[in-house]
Protein backbone atom coordinates (compact mmCIF):
# COMPACT_ATOMS: atom_id res chain seq x y z
CA UNK A 1 0.00 0.00 0.00
CA UNK A 2 1.09 3.78 -0.59
CA UNK A 3 1.62 5.63 2.73
CA UNK A 4 1.19 9.53 1.65
CA UNK A 5 2.65 12.06 4.55
CA UNK A 6 1.67 16.18 4.62
CA UNK A 7 2.60 18.88 6.89
CA UNK A 8 5.10 18.48 9.62
CA UNK A 9 4.64 15.01 9.80
CA UNK A 10 6.06 14.64 5.89
CA UNK A 11 8.72 17.38 6.93
CA UNK A 12 9.70 14.90 10.05
CA UNK A 13 10.07 11.84 8.26
CA UNK A 14 11.94 13.54 4.82
CA UNK A 15 9.24 11.96 2.71
CA UNK A 16 6.01 12.86 1.09
CA UNK A 17 5.05 9.15 0.10
CA UNK A 18 6.35 5.76 -0.44
CA UNK A 19 5.15 2.63 -0.76
CA UNK A 20 5.04 0.28 2.67
CA UNK A 21 4.11 -3.47 3.11
CA UNK A 22 3.20 -3.72 7.00
CA UNK A 23 3.30 -7.60 8.34
CA UNK A 24 0.11 -9.34 8.14
CA UNK A 25 -0.56 -8.54 12.25
CA UNK A 26 -0.94 -4.92 11.39
CA UNK A 27 -4.49 -4.40 10.75
CA UNK A 28 -6.15 -0.70 12.45
CA UNK A 29 -4.21 2.60 11.70
CA UNK A 30 -3.52 2.99 15.25
CA UNK A 31 -1.05 -0.51 14.45
CA UNK A 32 0.11 1.04 11.27
CA UNK A 33 1.30 4.10 13.54
CA UNK A 34 3.52 2.11 16.37
CA UNK A 35 4.79 -0.15 12.86
CA UNK A 36 5.90 3.00 11.21
CA UNK A 37 7.38 4.65 14.52
CA UNK A 38 9.79 1.73 15.08
CA UNK A 39 10.93 2.35 10.77
CA UNK A 40 13.42 5.16 12.16
CA UNK A 41 14.03 8.53 14.21
CA UNK A 42 12.18 10.70 11.78
CA UNK A 43 8.82 8.39 12.29
CA UNK A 44 9.16 8.17 15.59
CA UNK A 45 9.22 12.05 16.01
CA UNK A 46 6.10 12.09 13.25
CA UNK A 47 4.08 10.38 15.18
CA UNK A 48 5.65 11.27 18.76
CA UNK A 49 2.22 12.64 19.91
CA UNK A 50 -0.48 9.99 18.45
CA UNK A 51 -3.37 12.73 19.92
CA UNK A 52 -1.87 15.38 16.75
CA UNK A 53 -1.87 12.84 13.93
CA UNK A 54 -4.74 12.10 12.50
CA UNK A 55 -4.89 9.63 8.96
CA UNK A 56 -6.96 9.15 6.31
CA UNK A 57 -7.78 5.35 4.45
CA UNK A 58 -8.19 5.95 0.72
CA UNK A 59 -9.34 9.83 1.30
CA UNK A 60 -11.59 9.60 3.65
CA UNK A 61 -10.83 10.38 7.34
CA UNK A 62 -10.30 7.38 9.64
CA UNK A 63 -10.27 6.80 13.50
CA UNK A 64 -7.29 5.21 15.11
CA UNK A 65 -9.02 1.61 15.14
CA UNK A 66 -10.47 1.82 11.58
CA UNK A 67 -9.04 -1.57 9.47
CA UNK A 68 -6.37 -0.62 6.95
CA UNK A 69 -6.34 -4.22 5.48
CA UNK A 70 -8.31 -3.38 2.19
CA UNK A 71 -6.35 0.05 1.93
CA UNK A 72 -4.55 1.33 -1.03
CA UNK A 73 -3.43 4.46 -0.13
CA UNK A 74 -2.96 5.77 3.60
CA UNK A 75 -2.35 9.32 5.01
CA UNK A 76 -0.79 11.06 7.91
CA UNK A 77 -1.28 14.48 8.50
CA UNK A 78 -1.73 16.90 11.53
CA UNK A 79 -4.91 18.64 12.58
CA UNK A 80 -6.56 20.62 9.56
CA UNK A 81 -5.58 24.33 9.35
CA UNK A 82 -7.53 25.56 6.51
CA UNK A 83 -10.36 27.82 5.54
CA UNK B 1 -37.23 19.76 -3.43
CA UNK B 2 -37.99 18.89 -6.74
CA UNK B 3 -34.75 19.60 -7.95
CA UNK B 4 -31.29 18.03 -6.60
CA UNK B 5 -28.51 21.29 -6.53
CA UNK B 6 -25.64 20.15 -7.81
CA UNK B 7 -22.73 21.86 -5.61
CA UNK B 8 -19.61 23.40 -7.44
CA UNK B 9 -16.66 22.66 -5.63
CA UNK B 10 -13.31 23.66 -6.74
CA UNK B 11 -9.36 23.61 -5.33
CA UNK B 12 -7.33 25.45 -6.78
CA UNK B 13 -4.05 27.51 -6.78
CA UNK B 14 -5.44 30.45 -8.88
CA UNK B 15 -7.29 33.34 -7.12
CA UNK B 16 -11.14 33.79 -7.36
CA UNK B 17 -13.43 36.64 -8.01
CA UNK B 18 -16.58 36.36 -5.28
CA UNK B 19 -18.47 38.71 -7.41
CA UNK B 20 -18.35 36.54 -10.54
CA UNK B 21 -19.23 33.42 -8.54
CA UNK B 22 -21.96 35.25 -6.81
CA UNK B 23 -23.46 36.04 -10.52
CA UNK B 24 -22.87 32.48 -11.74
CA UNK B 25 -24.75 31.38 -9.16
CA UNK B 26 -28.01 33.56 -9.34
CA UNK B 27 -27.85 34.44 -13.33
CA UNK B 28 -31.25 33.90 -14.39
CA UNK B 29 -32.80 32.29 -11.35
CA UNK B 30 -36.12 33.48 -9.97
CA UNK B 31 -36.27 31.04 -6.77
CA UNK B 32 -33.50 32.36 -4.93
CA UNK B 33 -34.20 34.81 -1.69
CA UNK B 34 -31.07 35.10 0.22
CA UNK B 35 -27.33 34.89 -0.95
CA UNK B 36 -24.57 34.33 1.33
CA UNK B 37 -21.48 34.33 0.74
CA UNK B 38 -18.02 34.07 2.94
CA UNK B 39 -14.45 34.64 2.06
CA UNK B 40 -11.44 33.94 4.03
CA UNK B 41 -8.41 36.22 3.75
CA UNK B 42 -4.84 36.04 4.98
CA UNK B 43 -4.41 38.57 7.98
CA UNK B 44 -1.60 39.72 8.69
CA UNK B 45 -2.13 42.74 11.67
CA UNK B 46 1.46 43.58 12.72
CA UNK B 47 3.24 43.14 9.39
CA UNK B 48 5.31 39.81 10.48
CA UNK B 49 3.94 37.57 7.84
CA UNK B 50 5.51 37.32 4.83
CA UNK B 51 3.27 34.80 2.87
CA UNK B 52 0.96 31.52 3.92
CA UNK B 53 2.18 28.19 1.94
CA UNK B 54 -1.33 26.00 1.97
CA UNK B 55 -0.45 22.80 1.41
CA UNK B 56 -3.37 20.47 0.63
CA UNK B 57 -4.02 15.99 0.21
CA UNK B 58 -4.60 16.69 -3.90
CA UNK B 59 -7.96 14.06 -4.58
CA UNK B 60 -8.98 14.00 -0.70
CA UNK B 61 -9.26 17.70 -0.76
CA UNK B 62 -12.14 17.70 -3.38
CA UNK B 63 -13.55 14.66 -1.95
CA UNK B 64 -13.76 16.05 1.03
CA UNK B 65 -15.39 19.18 0.22
CA UNK B 66 -17.61 17.55 -1.56
CA UNK B 67 -18.66 15.51 1.41
CA UNK B 68 -19.60 18.25 3.65
CA UNK B 69 -21.71 20.11 0.59
CA UNK B 70 -24.00 17.24 0.10
CA UNK B 71 -23.97 17.01 4.11
CA UNK B 72 -25.18 20.67 4.06
CA UNK B 73 -27.60 20.11 1.08
CA UNK B 74 -29.36 17.26 2.95
CA UNK B 75 -29.68 19.83 6.43
CA UNK B 76 -30.61 22.47 4.08
CA UNK B 77 -33.20 23.35 1.52
CA UNK B 78 -30.62 25.35 -0.69
CA UNK B 79 -30.90 26.53 -4.46
CA UNK B 80 -27.13 26.58 -5.03
CA UNK B 81 -23.56 26.03 -3.62
CA UNK B 82 -20.32 26.92 -4.19
CA UNK B 83 -16.75 26.01 -2.38
CA UNK B 84 -14.17 27.26 -3.68
CA UNK B 85 -10.52 26.73 -1.43
CA UNK B 86 -7.04 27.90 -2.66
CA UNK B 87 -3.69 26.21 -1.92
CA UNK B 88 -0.12 26.99 -2.78
CA UNK B 89 1.47 30.62 -2.18
CA UNK B 90 -0.86 33.43 -0.47
CA UNK B 91 0.11 36.29 0.79
CA UNK B 92 -1.47 39.19 3.65
CA UNK B 93 -4.87 40.83 2.01
CA UNK B 94 -5.64 37.54 -0.60
CA UNK B 95 -8.63 35.41 -0.66
CA UNK B 96 -8.06 31.65 0.98
CA UNK B 97 -11.54 30.66 0.66
CA UNK B 98 -15.33 30.96 -0.69
CA UNK B 99 -18.39 29.65 0.72
CA UNK B 100 -21.46 30.61 -1.30
CA UNK B 101 -25.17 29.61 -0.13
CA UNK B 102 -28.21 30.32 -1.82
CA UNK B 103 -31.25 29.32 -0.82
CA UNK B 104 -35.51 30.87 -0.31
CA UNK B 105 -34.69 31.95 2.78
CA UNK B 106 -31.89 33.87 4.71
CA UNK B 107 -31.81 31.88 7.51
CA UNK B 108 -30.60 28.57 5.42
CA UNK B 109 -28.42 30.01 3.75
CA UNK B 110 -26.85 31.66 6.59
CA UNK B 111 -26.99 28.42 8.98
CA UNK B 112 -25.37 26.21 5.60
CA UNK B 113 -22.68 29.13 5.04
CA UNK B 114 -21.37 28.97 8.88
CA UNK B 115 -21.41 24.96 8.84
CA UNK B 116 -19.19 24.22 5.30
CA UNK B 117 -16.78 26.57 7.24
CA UNK B 118 -16.92 25.20 10.80
CA UNK B 119 -16.47 21.71 8.80
CA UNK B 120 -13.90 23.05 6.45
CA UNK B 121 -12.08 24.32 8.99
CA UNK B 122 -11.85 20.66 10.53
CA UNK B 123 -12.02 18.62 8.34
CA UNK B 124 -10.93 19.56 4.71
CA UNK B 125 -7.22 18.50 4.33
CA UNK B 126 -5.18 21.68 4.49
CA UNK B 127 -2.41 22.87 6.35
CA UNK B 128 -1.06 26.60 6.43
CA UNK B 129 2.49 27.45 7.25
CA UNK B 130 3.92 30.63 7.83
CA UNK B 131 6.86 32.54 5.97
CA UNK B 132 8.22 34.90 8.70
CA UNK B 133 9.02 38.83 7.02
CA UNK B 134 12.05 38.72 9.14
CA UNK B 135 13.29 35.27 7.87
CA UNK B 136 12.96 33.59 10.51
CA UNK B 137 12.03 29.55 10.53
CA UNK B 138 8.61 29.44 8.73
CA UNK B 139 6.35 27.17 11.25
CA UNK B 140 3.44 25.26 10.96
CA UNK B 141 -0.02 27.18 12.11
CA UNK B 142 -1.53 25.09 14.92
CA UNK B 143 -5.52 23.99 14.87
CA UNK B 144 -7.09 26.10 16.99
CA UNK B 145 -9.52 24.67 19.50
CA UNK B 146 -12.63 27.07 18.88
CA UNK B 147 -13.03 25.46 15.34
CA UNK B 148 -13.44 22.33 17.03
CA UNK B 149 -15.95 23.92 19.20
CA UNK B 150 -17.78 25.95 16.24
CA UNK B 151 -18.07 22.22 14.43
CA UNK B 152 -19.35 20.48 17.72
CA UNK B 153 -22.18 22.47 17.60
CA UNK B 154 -23.59 20.79 14.18
CA UNK B 155 -23.83 17.75 16.03
CA UNK C 1 -9.91 48.74 18.56
CA UNK C 2 -7.64 51.14 17.81
CA UNK C 3 -10.11 53.44 15.30
CA UNK C 4 -13.81 53.30 14.97
CA UNK C 5 -14.83 51.67 11.94
CA UNK C 6 -17.23 53.72 9.93
CA UNK C 7 -20.03 52.18 8.24
CA UNK C 8 -20.85 52.88 4.58
CA UNK C 9 -25.21 52.76 4.06
CA UNK C 10 -26.85 53.55 1.09
CA UNK C 11 -30.61 53.87 0.23
CA UNK C 12 -30.64 54.23 -3.55
CA UNK C 13 -32.87 53.03 -7.01
CA UNK C 14 -29.76 51.65 -8.73
CA UNK C 15 -28.64 48.06 -8.33
CA UNK C 16 -25.34 47.58 -7.09
CA UNK C 17 -22.55 45.24 -7.46
CA UNK C 18 -21.54 42.60 -5.07
CA UNK C 19 -18.50 42.04 -6.29
CA UNK C 20 -17.29 45.64 -6.52
CA UNK C 21 -18.72 46.50 -2.93
CA UNK C 22 -16.50 43.67 -1.23
CA UNK C 23 -13.24 44.68 -3.17
CA UNK C 24 -14.08 48.35 -1.78
CA UNK C 25 -14.43 47.06 1.65
CA UNK C 26 -11.31 44.74 1.59
CA UNK C 27 -8.52 46.79 -0.84
CA UNK C 28 -5.16 47.33 0.68
CA UNK C 29 -6.48 45.54 3.85
CA UNK C 30 -4.96 43.14 6.15
CA UNK C 31 -6.87 42.91 8.97
CA UNK C 32 -9.77 41.32 7.61
CA UNK C 33 -9.82 37.87 8.31
CA UNK C 34 -13.69 36.99 7.19
CA UNK C 35 -15.64 38.87 4.81
CA UNK C 36 -19.69 37.93 5.08
CA UNK C 37 -21.72 39.16 2.09
CA UNK C 38 -25.60 38.83 2.50
CA UNK C 39 -27.93 39.92 -0.90
CA UNK C 40 -31.80 40.01 -0.45
CA UNK C 41 -32.97 39.39 -4.07
CA UNK C 42 -36.26 39.52 -5.54
CA UNK C 43 -38.08 35.49 -5.88
CA UNK C 44 -40.54 34.56 -7.82
CA UNK C 45 -40.95 30.60 -8.17
CA UNK C 46 -44.44 30.46 -9.74
CA UNK C 47 -44.21 33.42 -12.72
CA UNK C 48 -47.00 35.59 -10.49
CA UNK C 49 -45.26 38.22 -9.50
CA UNK C 50 -44.49 40.87 -12.42
CA UNK C 51 -42.21 43.29 -9.96
CA UNK C 52 -42.01 44.75 -6.70
CA UNK C 53 -42.41 48.29 -5.52
CA UNK C 54 -40.69 48.97 -3.00
CA UNK C 55 -41.05 51.83 -0.82
CA UNK C 56 -39.53 54.08 1.36
CA UNK C 57 -39.33 57.04 4.01
CA UNK C 58 -36.84 59.17 2.78
CA UNK C 59 -34.16 60.34 5.12
CA UNK C 60 -35.13 58.01 8.00
CA UNK C 61 -34.42 54.85 6.14
CA UNK C 62 -30.84 55.90 6.23
CA UNK C 63 -30.92 56.84 9.34
CA UNK C 64 -32.20 53.84 10.64
CA UNK C 65 -29.97 51.94 9.13
CA UNK C 66 -26.72 53.63 10.37
CA UNK C 67 -28.74 53.32 13.80
CA UNK C 68 -28.48 49.55 13.40
CA UNK C 69 -25.52 49.52 11.88
CA UNK C 70 -23.81 51.47 14.91
CA UNK C 71 -25.31 49.17 16.83
CA UNK C 72 -23.59 46.09 15.09
CA UNK C 73 -20.55 47.62 15.59
CA UNK C 74 -20.94 48.34 19.09
CA UNK C 75 -21.90 44.48 19.38
CA UNK C 76 -18.96 43.22 17.60
CA UNK C 77 -15.41 43.86 16.37
CA UNK C 78 -15.79 44.86 12.99
CA UNK C 79 -13.27 45.79 10.17
CA UNK C 80 -15.86 47.22 7.75
CA UNK C 81 -19.40 47.33 7.38
CA UNK C 82 -21.81 47.99 4.05
CA UNK C 83 -25.35 48.16 3.60
CA UNK C 84 -26.99 49.45 0.45
CA UNK C 85 -31.06 49.02 0.49
CA UNK C 86 -32.90 49.70 -2.96
CA UNK C 87 -36.21 51.49 -3.16
CA UNK C 88 -38.30 51.64 -6.59
CA UNK C 89 -39.23 48.83 -8.95
CA UNK C 90 -37.81 45.73 -8.98
CA UNK C 91 -38.08 42.76 -10.84
CA UNK C 92 -37.41 39.11 -10.30
CA UNK C 93 -34.08 37.79 -10.02
CA UNK C 94 -32.93 41.39 -9.79
CA UNK C 95 -30.88 42.24 -5.64
CA UNK C 96 -32.99 44.28 -3.24
CA UNK C 97 -30.97 44.74 -0.06
CA UNK C 98 -26.52 43.46 0.45
CA UNK C 99 -24.99 43.78 3.95
CA UNK C 100 -21.30 43.48 3.56
CA UNK C 101 -19.39 42.76 7.23
CA UNK C 102 -15.75 42.54 7.41
CA UNK C 103 -14.24 40.87 10.45
CA UNK C 104 -10.72 39.22 11.84
CA UNK C 105 -12.66 36.26 13.01
CA UNK C 106 -15.78 34.74 10.97
CA UNK C 107 -17.69 34.28 13.71
CA UNK C 108 -17.83 37.88 14.01
CA UNK C 109 -18.35 38.61 10.78
CA UNK C 110 -21.46 36.40 10.24
CA UNK C 111 -23.40 37.23 13.33
CA UNK C 112 -23.29 40.77 12.71
CA UNK C 113 -24.54 40.53 8.80
CA UNK C 114 -27.63 38.14 9.93
CA UNK C 115 -28.09 40.76 13.18
CA UNK C 116 -27.98 43.66 10.67
CA UNK C 117 -30.81 41.46 8.30
CA UNK C 118 -32.88 40.86 11.22
CA UNK C 119 -32.83 44.02 12.16
CA UNK C 120 -33.30 45.91 8.94
CA UNK C 121 -36.06 43.36 7.95
CA UNK C 122 -38.43 44.59 10.81
CA UNK C 123 -37.04 48.30 11.59
CA UNK C 124 -36.27 49.94 8.44
CA UNK C 125 -39.11 51.70 6.60
CA UNK C 126 -39.69 49.67 3.55
CA UNK C 127 -43.07 48.44 2.25
CA UNK C 128 -42.96 45.86 -0.99
CA UNK C 129 -45.95 46.13 -3.21
CA UNK C 130 -46.38 43.26 -5.70
CA UNK C 131 -47.39 43.44 -8.91
CA UNK C 132 -48.93 40.48 -10.41
CA UNK C 133 -48.19 39.48 -13.70
CA UNK C 134 -51.47 38.60 -14.55
CA UNK C 135 -53.01 42.10 -14.00
CA UNK C 136 -54.71 41.23 -10.45
CA UNK C 137 -54.86 44.23 -8.11
CA UNK C 138 -51.36 45.38 -6.65
CA UNK C 139 -51.37 43.79 -2.81
CA UNK C 140 -49.19 45.17 0.08
CA UNK C 141 -46.75 42.10 1.31
CA UNK C 142 -47.58 41.32 4.95
CA UNK C 143 -45.05 41.23 7.86
CA UNK C 144 -43.65 38.05 8.98
CA UNK C 145 -44.25 36.98 12.18
CA UNK C 146 -40.73 34.83 11.72
CA UNK C 147 -38.83 38.42 11.14
CA UNK C 148 -40.25 39.44 14.64
CA UNK C 149 -38.70 36.54 15.96
CA UNK C 150 -35.80 36.43 14.18
CA UNK C 151 -35.30 40.26 15.72
CA UNK C 152 -36.07 38.91 19.11
CA UNK C 153 -32.86 36.50 19.53
CA UNK C 154 -30.88 39.65 19.19
CA UNK C 155 -32.39 41.26 22.90
CA UNK D 1 -46.46 70.10 12.49
CA UNK D 2 -46.23 67.89 9.47
CA UNK D 3 -47.85 64.14 9.29
CA UNK D 4 -46.06 61.75 6.38
CA UNK D 5 -47.84 58.46 5.75
CA UNK D 6 -46.55 55.36 4.07
CA UNK D 7 -47.46 51.99 2.18
CA UNK D 8 -51.38 51.05 2.51
CA UNK D 9 -51.80 54.31 5.17
CA UNK D 10 -51.21 56.21 2.55
CA UNK D 11 -53.29 54.51 0.54
CA UNK D 12 -56.15 54.81 2.88
CA UNK D 13 -56.03 58.04 3.38
CA UNK D 14 -55.29 59.47 -0.19
CA UNK D 15 -52.24 62.10 1.12
CA UNK D 16 -48.92 61.65 1.14
CA UNK D 17 -47.98 64.12 3.53
CA UNK D 18 -49.92 67.28 5.01
CA UNK D 19 -49.61 69.91 7.90
CA UNK D 20 -51.79 69.42 10.70
CA UNK D 21 -52.70 71.41 14.00
CA UNK D 22 -54.18 68.95 16.79
CA UNK D 23 -55.26 70.97 19.62
CA UNK D 24 -53.18 70.88 22.84
CA UNK D 25 -54.73 67.98 24.70
CA UNK D 26 -53.49 65.69 21.98
CA UNK D 27 -49.86 65.31 23.06
CA UNK D 28 -48.96 61.11 22.35
CA UNK D 29 -48.88 59.35 19.20
CA UNK D 30 -51.93 57.12 20.34
CA UNK D 31 -54.23 60.27 21.09
CA UNK D 32 -53.21 61.88 17.59
CA UNK D 33 -54.10 58.65 15.71
CA UNK D 34 -57.55 59.09 17.66
CA UNK D 35 -57.55 62.37 16.56
CA UNK D 36 -57.02 61.71 13.23
CA UNK D 37 -59.24 59.10 12.86
CA UNK D 38 -62.05 61.30 13.32
CA UNK D 39 -60.89 63.40 10.27
CA UNK D 40 -62.93 61.45 7.72
CA UNK D 41 -63.46 57.53 6.08
CA UNK D 42 -59.77 57.88 4.91
CA UNK D 43 -58.29 58.70 8.06
CA UNK D 44 -61.06 55.87 10.19
CA UNK D 45 -59.84 53.37 7.69
CA UNK D 46 -56.24 53.51 7.54
CA UNK D 47 -55.94 53.65 11.72
CA UNK D 48 -59.19 51.02 11.88
CA UNK D 49 -56.48 48.29 13.33
CA UNK D 50 -54.07 50.32 15.55
CA UNK D 51 -51.60 47.01 16.53
CA UNK D 52 -51.13 47.42 12.22
CA UNK D 53 -49.58 50.85 12.70
CA UNK D 54 -46.09 52.14 12.94
CA UNK D 55 -45.29 55.37 14.08
CA UNK D 56 -42.31 57.71 13.82
CA UNK D 57 -41.59 61.31 15.29
CA UNK D 58 -38.97 63.00 13.99
CA UNK D 59 -37.51 60.21 11.66
CA UNK D 60 -37.35 57.78 14.97
CA UNK D 61 -39.62 54.81 15.49
CA UNK D 62 -42.32 55.84 18.06
CA UNK D 63 -44.19 53.64 20.96
CA UNK D 64 -47.81 54.70 20.80
CA UNK D 65 -47.46 56.68 24.29
CA UNK D 66 -44.22 58.84 23.03
CA UNK D 67 -44.81 62.05 22.98
CA UNK D 68 -45.39 64.72 20.42
CA UNK D 69 -45.46 68.02 21.15
CA UNK D 70 -42.22 68.73 20.26
CA UNK D 71 -42.64 66.87 17.36
CA UNK D 72 -41.77 68.34 13.80
CA UNK D 73 -42.82 65.38 11.47
CA UNK D 74 -44.50 62.05 12.62
CA UNK D 75 -45.05 59.39 10.09
CA UNK D 76 -47.77 56.60 10.27
CA UNK D 77 -47.25 53.23 8.04
CA UNK D 78 -47.74 49.49 8.35
CA UNK D 79 -45.01 46.83 9.95
CA UNK D 80 -42.36 47.06 8.03
CA UNK D 81 -41.33 44.70 5.12
CA UNK D 82 -37.93 45.60 3.53
CA UNK D 83 -34.96 43.58 3.05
Amino acid sequence: MKALYFAWVRERIGLAEEDIAPPGEVVTVRQLIDWLSARGEGYAAAFANPATIRAAVDKIHAAPDAPIVAAREIAFFPPMTGG
Amino acid sequence: MTQRTAPSVRVQAENFDPGREQALLTHGRRNIGALVSFVGLCRDEDGSLESLELEHYPGMAEAEIARVADQALERWPLQGLTVIHRFGRIRPGEQIVLVLTAARRRADAFAAAEFLMDYLKTRAPFWKKERRADGAPDDWVEARFEDDDAMARWR
